[in-house]
């Protein structure tokens, strides 16, 4: 999306604005696009731009994330510091006047760098689109759908399975007959997703009588197993099940 | 006249394909060339690769033409495939792994209770590969095996010990973004 | 003396993997070599096979070796396997992996302090691409995970190692203020 409308009076430039992944980004791109000196940031004229952005976002209600927000109020808190008369420092004898905007040049040179060497590697990328290996024939390929797994496939399979149960769960409430292995398994699945919970939690998921013995049943039939230990903060305090 | 690229440009093609390329697909990725001349490209080409290559061959097989390692080098070719380690797992055996790393030590009734799935080939597929080993009997009824992972385990995911094993809750965010 | 067979074999080899093939690799598919001797036999196959076959060229990539086709053929290759440009990474994922390879190993929040914006999703696109790993764990209060690049950037990226990206310092923008 473009706006074709200037958003200060003050320089007739214009804000692209899809391209902002963050507050740094959004600063940048005023300081370099009106050729401003970045080690003498005029913080009022910047600090006044980057609020009228947001409110335009705003207006035009498009979500910004809260780092934009952060960010307004540190300009803000950079600005009135500007105001203020440098402190005198008696003491110090190279006292000198510290720059309240030293931190944030620091950061958007440091952040400026980074953007440069994501623009190295987007050239070296398509360079490297333009080449082939091999063509890889079925049995390859098929080798290479198996996973050659990370510790990020491990916790992914893991997280997956939970989801599944999180749903099977809920379903299982529902069912009219019930067994005790079918607890055994809803209570360890259960402690996957959560090494520990509390006991009521049972009284509150409004299953039916039979549901709950069968339940406690199991739920006994883990402590004597030494899946589960069951243990009471305070006297008059919830039970809780924690796994072993 | 011949264009002086055509027989590159067909190695280039042959090399990609994953499958042997036929002289009608050729047609189709060079259109506008005269009768044969697709023809006297590939048989260029041919000669050429084949005289100035020792390994490998360009070879007319049932579906068409493709480049292969010529039989005198199988035995190499044999020799390097052994030694690629398989570290590639299944989707199962992956599942499998996942709940003995987080819930370690675990018997095979709990892992299946777990899964909801029978696991006793994954867990085998597990064993040969050294990522689990047994770790005793649970004592209860039935004394089951317990399983956990092992020493080569840490090393193929690089971690130093089962404390580095990122948790669900911390890569809850990461996880819960969907694509 | 060299083996005269020993760089067709090599090519053999290389031909043969679907990934670049490393020295240490080789050396078991040929052992029994004399320092150097691997070295060498590539390096003449390189040149050789660089030189005659002007389609493919043999490239040191992510510490090893592998052939693809050269970049001027992308249009008839692209055209034959009827591809679109693959993918290519967002400009944020880019910046997220721009970070991780030059701070390697770092976490999370020193990531987002550099980006300035909190990179979750982008973070799960390349773990999800396995453009980059889990590090283990930085030894600070609440032991945060951190990350590093794979073999896989460096194949992405046609990298033969992290040494051969530019310092971050060459990036710092020329100032284009008087002074």
């Amino acid at each position: 999306m473009q706006l074709d409308r200037a958003l200060a009076e003050d320089a007739a430039y214009h804000v692209n604005l899809d391209v902002f992944e963050g507050p740094l980004d959004l600063l940048l791109h005023l300081i370099r696009s009106q050729e401003l000196d970045i080690y003498d940031i005029p913080i009022a004229r910047i600090t006044d731009q980057y609020l009228q952005y947001l409110a335009r976002m705003e207006e035009l209600n498009i979500a910004l994330a809260a780092e934009f927000v952060v960010m307004a109020s540190t300009l803000i808190f950079i600005k009135s510091k500007m105001l203020l008369p440098a402190e005198p420092r008696g003491q110090e004898e190279d006292g000198e006047w510290e720059d309240p905007r030293a931190e944030l040049v620091e950061q958007l040179l440091e952040h400026e760098k980074f953007k440069n060497a994501a623009q190295m590697l987007f050239s070296r990328e398509t360079v490297e689109l333009s080449v082939w290996g091999r063509g890889e024939n079925e049995f390859e390929q098929e080798e290479k759908e198996m996973v050659s797994a990370t510790v990020f496939d491990v916790i992914k399979a893991f997280h997956l399975m939970v989801e599944r149960f999180k749903e099977q769960i809920v379903l299982e409430v529902e069912s009219e007959t019930v067994t005790v292995e079918q607890k055994l398994g809803e209570l360890r699945r259960m402690l996957t997703v959560q090494r520990e919970f509390r006991f009521s939690i049972f009284f509150e998921k409004r299953i039916s009588r039979l549901h709950l013995i069968v339940t406690l049943i199991a739920l006994l039939e883990l402590v004597r197993l030494r899946e589960v230990r069951l243990h009471q903060v305070g006297l008059f305090e919830d039970i809780r099940i924690a796994a072993c | 006249m011949l264009n002086p690229e055509l027989p590159s440009q067909l190695l280039a093609v042959l090399f990609a394909s994953p499958e042997p390329v036929t002289l009608a697909e050729l047609g189709e990725v060079f259109p506008g060339l005269e009768d044969g001349e697709l023809e006297k490209a590939l048989d260029q080409l041919r000669s050429d690769f084949n005289r100035q290559v020792q390994a490998l061959e360009i070879r007319k097989v049932a579906g068409g033409f493709r480049i292969t390692t010529r039989p005198e080098y199988h035995d190499v070719v044999r020799a390097y495939l052994k030694t690629r380690p398989s570290a590639k797992l299944s989707l199962p055996a992956l599942e499998t792994l996942a709940v003995i790393a987080y819930k370690q030590p675990v018997t095979l009734p709990e892992i299946m209770d777990i899964r909801g799935i029978k696991s006793t080939s994954t867990i085998r597929t597990l064993l040969e590969k050294k990522l689990i080993e047994t770790r005793g009997r649970k004592k209860v009824v039935g004394r089951p095996i317990m399983y956990g992972t092992t020493r080569e385990f840490l090393v193929h995911f690089g971690l130093e010990d089962l404390s580095e094993l990122p948790t669900l809750e911390e890569f809850q965010e990461i996880l819960a973004e969907t694509e």
